[in-house]
């Protein structure tokens, strides 16, 4: 039903990469630094221009559109850095992602209070006081808020301890069983496409591989020239 | 490059608009006026040219000067402040638009500046109407730089003199940080301490600001009983004399000529002011004063606004001048203005051209008596110094001896 | 002595007078510092650049509420409050939408080209030099009273003298306060308000959430026009209005803002009032507290009339010398405003 | 190239036919006065053009350090007063200095003693108890002395020397003030360089204006002596073509001079940190260094510039510095001009303040043609003081001028060029 | 084999965050040596702090034998130090002949007064800043955009014009921060290569963070692994490769592999 195709090109970063999640699948884009995959999720979410190429969101064409238009068509970004609203409590924060909902979204801070329960605690102090992780965890949250189709997330992992890491891993499968759509960029790859059930791996600005992630992580060429090779598994 | 072609015909389009502009008024007599139209005192200017305007209107309306030439009575900005664009201004009046003489600029800063720049190297007579620093006085001036108003230290002495014979004894002294207020000041307080009194805070402030409380409550902690404000009614003036007033500092005022105007009362409030000493430069011996009063009232001007009296006299007299020379020239006006503003003469009020005009023509000899004073200037061109004592009762100042 | 103990010990009169000359008057000018300073530093943060068109502002808005006073002088009667306040919600409006037009004419096509934020101040010397100009064009250059018939003054007796208060400044001071209180409502409350802090927190993380940029800098505009308009109007009726009323505030609000923090709005309140006190007990004669203790003193120590930390006519460079030693201690001001 | 090289050239052919129409509606003396002011304006644009297009440093103070130099040149040049230097006052003057130096040499060093070892906060207390020591001190020699010279003399005279000497030092009087502010604010954002200049040119400003027993404050001080003859010894036309040529030979030595520096690896410096500061600093240049040199070397050349406009006013009236003619006016040279282009500065200063001092006859004649065609064809009387409020449009032309320039040629009227090696 | 970059027990503590933890390294002279981990190590961190960026919180970092700790860089460049940046830095106004001719390797040659006063010497310096500059855009294939202004140029002549304006400084050691990003293969071979006998020719000795695992195993000997702000092993990448330590902390592992699994 949801399909997102895209297609860039001209630009010196991206030239030409087609990415496509179903519904309430795991997508993970891997690759390494410089290869696009950041700017992918931006071009994706309206906040670079497409030279070329065309994006469609649950059916409709939505290349370019503005950011505001996307999140009301179902569609959450959790960008890398600067992703939370460092003066505003944790609730504004949770707030701030439901702007553009006009109904009554206690219920659903209360289940993002649910899905993080270190949130909770905290719910009325500044986001920028809090930990790498708990900041995660606003980002994440307030991105939900919208109850999007397809949450896009940039490096979630980024920067937090591994115990951290972990946890984040286990909601964003608890956030894809509960029937979101999830496309994510992940440095650590291996462990993200572990639980993907596709992959993208992309390089130079292109797609290089594209499978199920199990296919790719048994893919001994991926694993060798991405992955860093040698590795057993 | 189209747009080079296009700037290009633009400005030539306007420059010959603008010379032809210049060669339509070319018959008449060409008096200047400089005066700081933005800046400091872009508050009191206007007023101060009506005023001066009015004189040459009149001329204009009663038969014209010289063979019933008109006087062209242009306008210049000269900012007060800024003595660049002041000898800028004087300049163009000068040099370019080539007047025959010049009434202003307004602040002795400016002043200087026009004289030294263009008027007394141009040989242009130039009377200013307000500038009342000493420092004009010694000003090189080949005889071409004239006031219709007193210099400060007089003012400052006979003020003195009335707050001391009234029975003051500490008063604190605010002025307008110009060379106005400071040589008032300055004058006001050495005259004061030679006569035996206490001057307990002496404080300059900047003018048009907004807030003088904090000054306000700086004068009143030194103790004094007595408030001069040496400021413009329009400006600083009635800001903080109405300040001091609703924050219960003061009760009792004294002012410089730059506070001598109805205005304060109007701004202030009728019957709270009543007793506040004025002084101005003036002769009230002329009758001149009164015709003044009305002619501008008639004119819809306010006859007691700051150098109004003053910047009409100069006016008036530069028009005398060039009647009494008998053709349009800079030279002799110098000395043609010294007879007709002294005498001996038939007495010429404000307003009767038409008078003067004819007694000239008849060759006598003519007195003008004008509406701030005689003016029988000396040697620097100065008017010796004539201040009257002013008193506010009721809607306005009065003279304090008629009442 | 009648009265026992600390209190006779007291230098009443003198207290009084120093609540008349710096709490109050610190007060008043703080509140209208205050007031230009909230808009100016809403702007900042979320537009990321200091318009010094804002003084002018007020100067306009104080000229569109003039002008109203003048259309309907009977007005305030009705409802026994001066007119020109009456009729102030209508110049706040009118301001804002010049505030709006402004940033559609002037700002908008420039911020297109994605400047240099010192690109835009420049332009706003542009607009800030315009508006002087057609302010005095239309207006001309003399000063003019807001007030129609005179103005009442209260004097609350305390402890035998005065403490004196004018009309004009206790609208000043409640009108302040309400609209501090129902900023703070704005800002923490509702969504726009919440959206304007979120923009102001981080631009691009807003955009991302869905939050309208184009929406939230008009509601900023609107906020930031409507205090400078009030704060205009209200110093035009505290003192009188002229048409450099404001570009000679202009400095001490930058101060304010700085010393509070860009882009933080209480900052900007607290940088007012800090400006306004420290411009009045900078100026304010020390020794008329000093003075009832003169008899207790050794007779050598001889009592200066005058003893200020400023004198009076550098009252206008303390205001810089807060922004210069801001400057060098706590550049992101007192309250940690964001790094631009 | 060929394209950028015509539309100099046009440019330049155009300004020149205005100056010619100049010349012929106002006269030689007048057109003459013109050019000698904006070439004293060009200097300080060329001044402004080295901080904001060399550095990209935005100073909104140029009012200030034209002021400062101004005092500066009148300091050196201005005749000797021998009433000062009988009294005692002089004495009292070096009393003060000392006590300054001393003061404040034990002031920087207790600012510093918490290298060995002092606690911060008592190194604080005790910085500012000797800070405050100090100028209660020099307040106290100051006292007398000031009070002496006003009486007797009026403020302390010049020195008597030559007004050349009087101008470099004016500058180096505004390098040195520039020296200090930079310290404080070039390691902060470009907006707080704005903010804080703009705030030191009030300070200043208020200084000259208050310290009467230096700067005669407000009772001004006239006439300055010329580097040449007055008009009033031989006449209008010769005395400023005089002066006019010294000007131009100034403009073109700091132009030969900058040019000379532009297309050095000097200038390759400058631009590149212009351009980034990050790898400029991580190629070894030091940037916060660097940009201090150029805000100082730029405020030297605008004290020189301002000096000489000062001078040709003739008087020194302190309060005759305004942001509007003295820094606004200036900037909008440069960004008209085109920042980062020398001749561009020397163009736009040429080109605006014709506008500027055109624009007020200009405006009249407008407000006067329009005025009568409303009388004639509406009937509608003008009103009175309509001479006034056209001369206010000024302000706002200027306004106009900088909006227009900023919208639609951002770069300037002759851009920035790329220096290239063939 | 003598030690260039000495790292002794650096934290460094933004906030909150302890990015860095009582690291300790060691860079020897002549070596190419790398230094990887997962997003969050701290190597970042620890490159910024070694290049000049910022001052650690304790410890101390020698350079050569000279304690530069908390240097600024424009100094550490005088000490030898020459470094790239992750997103490449140009000087977007300035051509790229330009761009390297901006490294001059003196400050003297900077000088204003020289540049007025004393043309001949500075005529006689660029002439030979240029012709260096020259020879090295031929090296970097870069002659065809000398005159193009660096701003205009793509990502990847970007990265080579940083390596140019690195080969300008003659430094004694560099550091380079991500080369591979946003670099399409071909022009990554050329870089790497001209790593590389810059290594082999001239003796440089590079210090460099990678993603690229491709690229650090061409190059680097020793490769350093950071994880959780300290150092984690060190050693040849043959050997790295093989360290369970460093598979569970840089390749996987955790709760979400287990699922997987």
């Amino acid at each position: 039903m949801r399909d997102i195709h895209a297609g860039y090109g001209g630009a010196n970063i991206l030239n030409g990469v087609t990415i496509e999640v179903e519904a309430h699948e795991i997508g993970v884009i891997v690759g390494p630094n410089g290869a696009g995959k950041s700017t992918t999720l931006k071009a994706l979410f309206g906040l670079l221009n497409v030279s070329q190429g065309s994006i469609s969101f649950d059916g409709k064409e939505v290349t370019n559109a503005r950011p505001e238009n996307l999140v009301r068509a179902g569609l959450s970004f959790v960008p890398q850095e600067f992703n939370v609203f460092p003066t505003m409590s944790v609730r504004e924060n949770l707030e701030m992602g439901a702007y553009t909902r006009r109904d009554d979204f206690r219920y659903l801070i209360e289940k993002i209070f649910e899905y993080f329960p270190p949130l909770r605690d905290k719910h009325k102090q500044p986001a920028g006081e809090l930990s790498g992780g708990q900041r995660q965890m606003v980002a994440i949250g307030r991105a939900l808020m919208m109850e999007p189709k397809l949450l896009l997330l940039d490096e979630p992992t980024a920067g937090l301890s591994p115990r951290y890491m972990g946890e984040i891993f286990e909601r964003v499968i608890a956030i894809n069983e509960a029937g979101v759509g999830i496309l994510m960029v992940e440095q650590n790859a291996r462990q993200a496409l572990a639980i993907a059930h596709k992959g993208f791996v992309l390089a130079g600005g292109k797609n290089s591989f594209t499978d199920t992630g199990q296919a790719l992580l048994d893919d001994p060429e991926v694993a060798e020239s991405f992955l860093g090779g040698g590795t057993k598994h | 490059m189209k747009s080079i072609t296009r700037r290009l015909l633009a400005s030539a389009t306007l420059g010959a608009a603008l010379l032809a502009g210049t060669a339509y008024a070319n018959a008449d007599v060409k008096v200047g006026f400089l005066g700081g139209f933005t800046g400091p005192i872009e508050s009191l200017v206007p007023p101060i040219f009506a005023a001066a305007e009015l004189a040459m209107k009149q001329v204009n309306e009663q038969g014209g000067i010289l063979d019933g030439q008109k006087v062209d009575f242009i306008s210049a900005d000269s900012t007060c402040a800024d003595a660049t664009a002041a000898s800028n201004a004087a300049d163009r009046m000068v040099n370019s638009e080539k007047v025959t003489a010049l009434v202003g600029p307004l602040c002795s800063g400016e002043t200087i500046a026009a004289a030294n720049n263009a008027a007394i190297p141009g040989g242009v007579l130039l009377i200013s109407p307000a500038a009342t620093s000493p420092a004009l006085t010694g000003l090189d001036d080949k005889d071409l730089v004239f006031r219709t108003t007193s210099s400060d230290a007089y003012s400052g002495e006979v003020l003195a003199k009335i707050l001391k014979d009234q029975g003051n004894e500490n008063i604190a002294i605010t002025y307008v940080n110009n060379d106005y207020g400071k040589g008032f000041a300055d004058a006001l307080e050495s005259s004061f301490k030679a006569l035996g009194g206490t001057v307990s805070a002496k404080e300059a402030h900047e003018d048009n600001k907004a807030d003088y409380r904090a000054e306000i409550g700086s004068l009143s902690a030194s103790g004094a009983e007595l408030l001069v404000v040496l400021a413009y009614v329009d400006g600083s003036g009635s800001t903080i004399i109405r300040q001091a007033l609703e924050g219960g500092d003061f009760n009792k005022f004294a002012g410089g000529d730059g506070m001598v105007g109805d205005a304060i009362v109007t701004n202030i409030g009728e019957g709270k002011l009543d007793g506040m000493v004025g002084v101005r430069i003036g002769n009230t011996t002329s009758p001149g004063t009164e015709v003044y009063n009305k002619l501008a009232k008639d004119a819809g001007l306010d006859p007691n606004s700051s150098f109004g009296a003053q910047s009409y006299d100069a006016a008036f007299l530069i028009a005398l001048s060039i009647q009494k020379v008998g053709k349009d020239t800079r030279e002799g006006l110098s000395a043609a203005l010294r007879e007709v503003s002294s005498e001996p003469g038939e007495v010429i009020l404000p307003g009767e051209w038409e008078k003067a005009k004819k007694l000239l023509a008849e060759g006598k000899d003519i007195n003008y008596e004008g509406a701030s004073g005689s003016h029988e200037f000396d040697k620097n061109g100065d008017v010796p110094g004539n201040v009257i004592h002013m008193v506010v009762d009721g809607k306005g100042f009065k003279d304090a001896k008629t009442q | 002595m009648d009265t026992i103990g600390l209190l006779s010990a007291l230098p009443i009169n003198e207290l009084v007078f120093f609540i008349n000359k710096v709490v109050i008057a610190g007060l008043i000018i703080g509140s209208i510092y205050a007031l230009g300073a909230v808009g100016m530093t809403l702007a900042w943060g979320i537009l990321r650049f200091a318009n010094f068109a804002h003084g002018d502002l007020m100067t306009l808005g104080a000229f569109i509420a003039f002008m109203l006073t003048m259309a309907m002088p009977g007005l305030g009667a009705y409802v026994g409050l001066p007119t020109a306040f009456v009729v102030l919600p209508i110049a706040m409006a009118v301001t804002a939408l010049v505030t709006i037009l402004i940033d559609k004419t002037f700002y908008v096509p420039v911020r297109k080209t994605n400047p240099k934020p010192i690109t835009l101040v420049i332009a706003s010397f542009g607009v800030m030099l315009m508006l002087q100009g057609l302010i005095r064009l239309f207006f001309g250059t003399a000063p003019r009273q807001m007030y129609v018939g005179s103005k009442d003054i209260y004097r609350i007796p305390f402890a035998g003298r005065d403490i004196v208060i004018t009309e004009p400044q206790v609208l000043l001071i409640v009108f302040t306060v309400v609209a501090i209180v129902a900023l703070h409502l704005f800002l923490t409350r509702s969504r726009t308000g919440k959206a304007m802090r979120a923009m102001s927190d981080n631009a691009d993380l807003a955009r991302i959430s869905g939050i309208g940029t184009a929406h939230v800098v008009r509601v900023t505009w609107i906020i930031a026009g409507s205090l400078a308009a009030a704060g205009g109007t209200l110093l035009a009726m505290d003192v009188s209005l002229k048409p450099d009323l404001s570009f000679n505030l202009l400095l001490p609000i930058v101060a304010a803002i700085i010393v509070g923090g860009i882009g933080q709005p209480y900052g900007a309140i607290v940088g007012g009032l800090i400006v306004g006190f420290t411009e009045t007990v900078a100026v304010f004669n020390w020794a008329i507290l000093l003075r009832p203790l003169k008899p207790h003193m050794p007779d050598w120590l001889e009592l200066p009339a005058n003893l200020t930390f400023v004198p009076t006519e550098y009252k206008i460079v303390v205001p810089f010398v807060i922004l210069v030693a801001v400057l060098i201690w706590r550049p992101n001001g007192i309250f940690k405003g964001k790094v631009l | 190239m060929k394209v950028l090289e015509l539309r100099t050239a046009s440019l330049l052919v155009g300004l020149a036919v205005i100056v010619a129409l100049i010349f012929i509606w106002q006269g030689n003396a007048y057109a003459l006065r013109m050019l000698a002011e904006a070439g004293c304006l060009a200097i300080v644009a060329l001044g402004l053009n080295v901080q904001w297009g060399y550095a990209g440093l935005f100073n909104a103070g140029i009012m200030g350090f034209i002021a400062i130099a101004a005092f500066g040149s009148m300091l050196i040049s201005y005749p000797v007063n021998p009433v000062f230097w009988q009294s005692e006052a002089p004495g009292w003057l070096l009393r003060m200095a000392l006590i300054i130096a001393i003061g404040g040499a034990v002031t920087v060093l207790l600012s510093r003693i918490d290298r060995y070892g002092v606690p911060r906060r008592i190194r604080t207390m005790l910085t500012i108890i000797a800070a405050l020591a100090t100028y209660m001190m020099a307040q106290n020699a100051l006292t007398p002395a000031a009070a002496i010279i006003e009486q007797n003399s009026g403020f302390i005279g010049g020195f008597g020397l030559p007004v050349g000497l009087g101008w470099l030092v004016g500058g180096v009087f505004a390098a040195v003030l520039a020296w200090f502010i930079g310290r404080i604010t070039l390691g902060l954002r470009s907006d707080y360089l704005a903010i804080a200049t703009l705030g030191i040119a009030e300070i200043v400003k208020a200084f000259l204006k208050n310290a009467d027993w230096l700067t005669r404050g407000t009772l001004t001080v006239s006439p300055l002596p010329w580097p040449v003859p007055t008009p009033n010894e031989i006449g209008f036309v010769v005395a400023r073509a005089a002066y006019l040529s010294i000007t131009a030979v100034l403009i073109v030595i700091i132009y030969v001079l900058l040019q000379r520096g532009w297309a050095s690896p000097w200038g390759r410096m400058m631009r590149a940190i212009r351009d980034n500061e990050l790898a400029a600093e991580s190629v070894g240049k030091n940037v916060n260094r660097r940009l201090l040199e150029m805000f100082v070397i730029g405020n030297f050349i605008v004290g020189v510039g301002g000096a000489a406009l000062i001078t040709f006013g003739g008087i020194f009236d302190p309060s005759g510095f305004l942001p509007i003619n003295h820094t606004f006016l200036v900037l909008i040279m440069v960004v008209l001009g085109g920042s980062g282009n020398n001749l561009g500065s020397i163009f736009g200063a040429l080109l605006v303040y014709v506008i500027w001092t055109m624009s007020e006859p200009a405006a009249l004649i407008l407000f006067r043609y329009g005025a009568d065609w409303l009388q004639n064809v509406f009937n509608i009387a003008p009103p009175d003081d309509l001479a006034t409020r056209a001369l206010q449009m000024r302000v706002f032309v200027i306004g106009l001028t900088i909006i227009l320039v900023l919208r639609f040629a951002p770069k300037g009227l002759l851009p920035e060029k790329i220096v290239k090696y063939e | 084999m003598t030690t260039l970059i000495e790292v002794k027990n650096v934290s460094k503590r933004f906030g909150q965050v302890l990015a860095v933890d009582n690291c300790s390294l060691k860079v020897e002279q002549g070596t190419i040596t790398g230094l990887i981990g997962p997003n969050g190590a701290g190597k970042t961190t620890m490159f910024n702090m070694v290049a000049g960026a910022f001052a650690p919180t304790s410890g101390t970092i020698w350079l050569n034998g000279k304690n530069v700790t908390g240097m600024p860089a424009h100094e550490l460049f005088e000490c030898g130090l020459s470094r790239t940046f992750q997103i490449a830095q140009e000087f977007s106004s300035l051509t790229a002949l330009e761009n390297l001719m901006a490294v001059t390797g003196s400050r003297s040659e900077e000088s204003l007064f020289d540049a007025c006063f004393r043309r001949a010497k500075v005529v006689r310096d660029e002439l030979a800043v240029r012709r260096k500059a020259e020879e090295i855009l031929r090296i970097l294939r870069l002659t065809h955009v000398r005159n193009e202004c660096a701003g205009n140029l793509s990502g990847g002549q970007k990265k080579l014009l940083e390596l140019g304006r690195v080969m300008m400084a003659d430094p004694n050691v560099v550091l380079l921060d991500e080369v591979a990003a946003g670099v399409n293969r071909t022009l990554l071979n050329d870089l790497a290569s001209v790593v590389e006998s810059l290594n082999r020719d001239k003796g440089l000795t590079f210090f460099v963070i990678e993603h690229d695992m491709d690229l650090i195993a061409r190059l680097c000997d020793p490769v350093i692994v950071m994880a959780a702000g300290t150092v984690m092993v060190q050693g040849p990448m043959a050997e790295i490769r093989k360290n369970p330590e460093v598979i569970e902390a840089y390749f996987g592992g955790g709760t979400a592999m287990g699922r997987a699994s």
